[in-house]
């Protein structure tokens, strides 16, 4: 099936939480180079407290799974990106609010509203390299897959392509933002640990609809 | 690592347990240690909620108290409180008349308190935020708003505190925080680095005849790098970034906070009051109110600050006012 | 050196010159920068005097003030006042009441303090004398009067200076400081060694994971130097040492003073009180008032102590009472 | 002649700051091993404050000579040995208040004061390694020889004789008082920097009576 239903959705949680864990220590190595180490450890508990909280639901609504996903992250991960895909799941459930189940043309809506939602709570455009940098192609290329009615399976493995060359890209760009702001010129070269998790994201995402 | 402490991991919910059991006058909500409020609210007045990185001791939490603010978020040792602690304390503070976020201008914490901002509007609670960004090491000028916030947000909370106790609506404590924010120049001087428990070992250097001018609280890079000089003549040359920004021509009146970074001896902030005295002077302005001490802190960092806000008839009475925190008491004369 | 100095001669009269530009409320006579006295004194009211080497700040001028000190002798960096400031200060403080001398055990201060009292004597002024003498690790029990004064001298100036403005004799005022000084107890632990300016360098050094339990204001011998420890432990076996002199059976209530050196950061004061505060509890001290900060320092020595002392119903309120100095502000609740 | 005459003392006091001139370095090495090595500098400033103060005067008394050396030493030399001469001064003119010259007698009961003025000022005895142990046989041989009738040049070189001895035993004591109390046993073996002063005063008043 083409589509991301309610039935799936905590499973695609634990995928998230699986890929973080095992993505724990890379993520904390980039993070250590223009930062404070602590993104892989962030991350891994956010979204584990992501999939609990919405494993724990009964019956909720796509919307409601999003949204208290966004919400347990929050929580159990303030740092800079733990809030920044808490803001992208809360905005992207509202976006997709009263929606059965997700295709291309609701998970277009779902990453345009994530990546504005962080975009606006992070202040940044894009080129400041951040994990923004990542958001953008995603949700541009999922709009455009939608705009010629692409399969889910396609569109998602093609904003993943797209998600990975951005990512190189974000090796050329100075950090303006976050503590890695502080390193400026030393920035260059370095591929953004932020970005890198969208990549993660949006990979996990397509890997789990092909299997669906 | 010399350091009174535990288990690093434990550091700042001891250092907390330590502030609750000494001050009955603040306390916790949300069975959160990091959620710091006044024990007692004040009915109908606006509440003022701060946050930020643990390691800086009076700030943030210190000057939650009379005639400053209502509330904290704790973070861990220089990393923001979460957007959840926020909305706790934001809970709590409101009596209705709304809440103020005056903090830093960092990344982490703006984007939590957004949110928490963006929560607190969900439960019917309004919000307004102004950020300190009074580092003038840290951008140009132009560039105001991209500025670090550092021991200068004293005066925005003095400030916002005393016209909050006035009982000014939420608009109003807002934008005279904004006007004390827009007037208030700080530069700073570090000497020595310092550690963060969990990390146990300085994250950065400084050599044994080093001094960096514009140095951020958490070590972020200053202007310039250069031998340690007599004090006068660091003092002038900070006193120069400052002066560039400011004139004393048509208004005169200025605070000035010397603040101490964690290491440096009272003794030194006051040979840096000396001079610093001697240079606003000399370039005009009348200081009308002085405040040294530590204020602003980087854990054991060597080093000092140099704050000036320039006054006018309505923000220099608010200085003046009476404060009385556990960490902070002022008796207006 | 990593010093805010200029000239490290000029280092005690610059810090004073900016001391001076800063709190009007204190000022100097004589024509000495040195004789640091009140600019209002209060008539009819006995004198309080202390003095005492620089670089202790806020130690000893830092409480001159209302319901404090009325003057301070202030040497040289470590170094006693001579005499003969001694004696200007006493005399400008007189107001016909007889002036208390309250300073610390230290040979040079004794020496000088006993001489300006001798000179006071030939121009009529009645003086008395009682030095602090609290630091447990500078002499066993039945020796207590060859203790060296440390912090806990503190809780001398506040009963004191509490007494005095209540226009107690000078016996009386004497009387209650003596009683205070008998009831407290200090006990400090170093972690690193300061820098005197004129010296410019450590004039000793300790080990990168030692502490020295024990050891003076001045870098004095301690009682034990030793492997850096858990912040518990440290505490555990700094409170042994009062608690082997001071029982709360009969009487319970207590004052407590957590007092950093210098250079240790405010966040691990608490951390220290926290377990000072459990210790107490367990020894069924009542602890009533709370006093957490910088109080006595030895310039930019890493490090702390604890004072506790032992209140009665005499010393309670005394200890409560305001008090506001440039230095130090306490606000009666 | 053997007394010292209010004309005499103003060039003894001369004599006094040349010594401590020439001691200067000397006394601060001695002060420097367990002190804090101001001794040379205070002795100096001291003893040429009192020689101005001195000469200063117009045709004063013994006493008010004496007097005002240590008035003036104790204004120029607040360290602890700077008062304690002061001191010791200032009780001595007490002593010999309404002398008109100074012979044996006269200054047995100088020195007496002396070193009583000093010893209860400091809150010592002798054997606490301080500047008394010097003081102490420089008063009892001067009261002896006073009983026995010597002459006042013969008394002061035998109170020299036992002042050098007393120094040299100071080397066996262990410091109680002052800043060197806190090097404890490190102090044994080396010369009280005190009690070194005691011996240079006495030394340059028995070589001015000698040449008088
Ligand atoms: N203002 C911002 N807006 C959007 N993304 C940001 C911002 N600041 C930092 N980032 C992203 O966050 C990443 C670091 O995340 P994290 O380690 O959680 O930060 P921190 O440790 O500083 O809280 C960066 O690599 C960058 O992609
Ligand atoms: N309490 C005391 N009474 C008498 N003499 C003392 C006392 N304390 C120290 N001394 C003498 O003073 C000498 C040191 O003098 P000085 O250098 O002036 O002391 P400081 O530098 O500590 O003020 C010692 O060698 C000793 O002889
Ligand atoms: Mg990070
Ligand atoms: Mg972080
Ligand atoms: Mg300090
Ligand atoms: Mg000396």
């Amino acid at each position: 099936m083409d589509n991301i239903t309610k039935t799936n959705l905590p499973i695609l949680f634990e995928r998230f939480s699986e890929v973080f864990a095992e993505q724990k220590d890379a993520l904390i190595a980039l993070d250590s180079k223009v930062g404070d180490s602590d993104l892989g450890l962030t991350m891994a508990k956010g979204f584990a407290a992501a999939t609990a909280a919405v494993s724990a639901l009964e019956d909720a609504s796509v919307e409601t799974q999003l949204k208290t996903a966004g919400v347990a992250i929050a929580r159990a991960a303030p740092s800079t990106m733990g809030t920044l895909m808490a803001t992208g799941f809360m905005r992207g459930s509202a976006a997709v609010k009263d929606c059965e189940m997700l295709g291309t043309v609701q998970l277009a809506d779902f990453w345009v509203a994530f990546r504005d939602g962080v975009a606006q709570r992070g202040r940044v455009q894009v080129g400041d390299k951040t994990v923004v940098d990542v958001l953008h192609p995603i949700a541009e290329t999922m709009i455009k897959q939608a705009e010629s009615g692409a399969a889910l399976t396609e569109a998602l493995h093609i904003a993943y392509a797209s998600a990975s060359e951005a990512l190189e890209a974000t090796k050329d760009l100075v950090a303006q933002h976050g503590k890695a702001a502080a390193f400026q010129e030393k920035t260059r070269g370095i591929q953004d640990a932020g970005s890198t998790v969208a990549v993660i994201l949006i990979k996990a995402m397509a890997d789990f609809v092909s299997e669906l | 690592m010399k350091k009174f402490l535990n288990n690093p991991e434990n550091f700042v919910d001891e250092m907390l347990e330590g502030i609750y059991l000494a001050h009955p006058e603040v306390t916790n909500v949300a069975n959160d240690l990091r959620c710091f409020v006044r024990t007692e609210p004040v009915k109908g007045k606006v509440g003022l909620v701060t946050g930020g990185g643990s390691g800086h001791l009076p700030l943030f939490l210190g000057y939650v108290g009379d005639n400053m603010l209502d509330g904290a978020g704790v973070g861990g040792v220089f990393q923001s409180p979460s957007s959840e602690q926020i909305l706790e304390v934001t809970k709590y503070v409101d009596q209705g008349a709304g809440v103020l976020y005056l903090y830093g201008n960092y990344s982490g914490d703006l984007i939590n308190f957004d949110m928490a901002g963006e929560l607190a509007d969900f439960d019917g609670i309004k919000t307004a935020t102004v950020v300190g960004c009074d580092d003038v090491a840290s951008s140009v000028v132009g560039e105001e708003h991209k500025r670090r916030g550092v021991a200068g947000i004293f005066f925005l909370y003095k400030a916002a505190g005393a016209a909050a106790a006035q009982m000014k609506s939420l608009d109003e404590v807002a934008r005279i925080a904004e006007k004390a924010s827009v007037r208030t120049r700080t530069i700073g001087v570090a000497l020595s680095p310092c550690i963060v428990p969990e990390i146990g070992k300085p994250s950065f250097n400084i050599g044994e005849d080093e001094m960096e001018i514009g140095m951020g609280i958490h070590g972020e890079n200053g202007i310039t790098r250069k031998k340690m000089a007599a004090a006068d003549d660091v003092v002038d040359e900070m006193m120069a970034l400052i002066l560039a920004e400011q004139s004393y021509e048509t208004e005169s009146d200025v605070a000035v906070l010397i603040n101490g970074l964690g290491a440096t001896p009272l003794e030194e902030l006051y040979v840096i009051y000396r001079r610093t005295a001697q240079v606003l002077k000399q370039a005009g302005a009348n200081i009308r109110h002085v405040f040294i001490g530590e204020f602003a802190t980087s854990m054991e960092m060597a080093g000092a600050s140099i704050s000036v806000l320039k006054l006018d008839d309505e923000l220099e009475p608010l200085i003046a006012a009476g404060a009385n925190t556990p960490f902070f008491k002022h008796i207006k004369f």
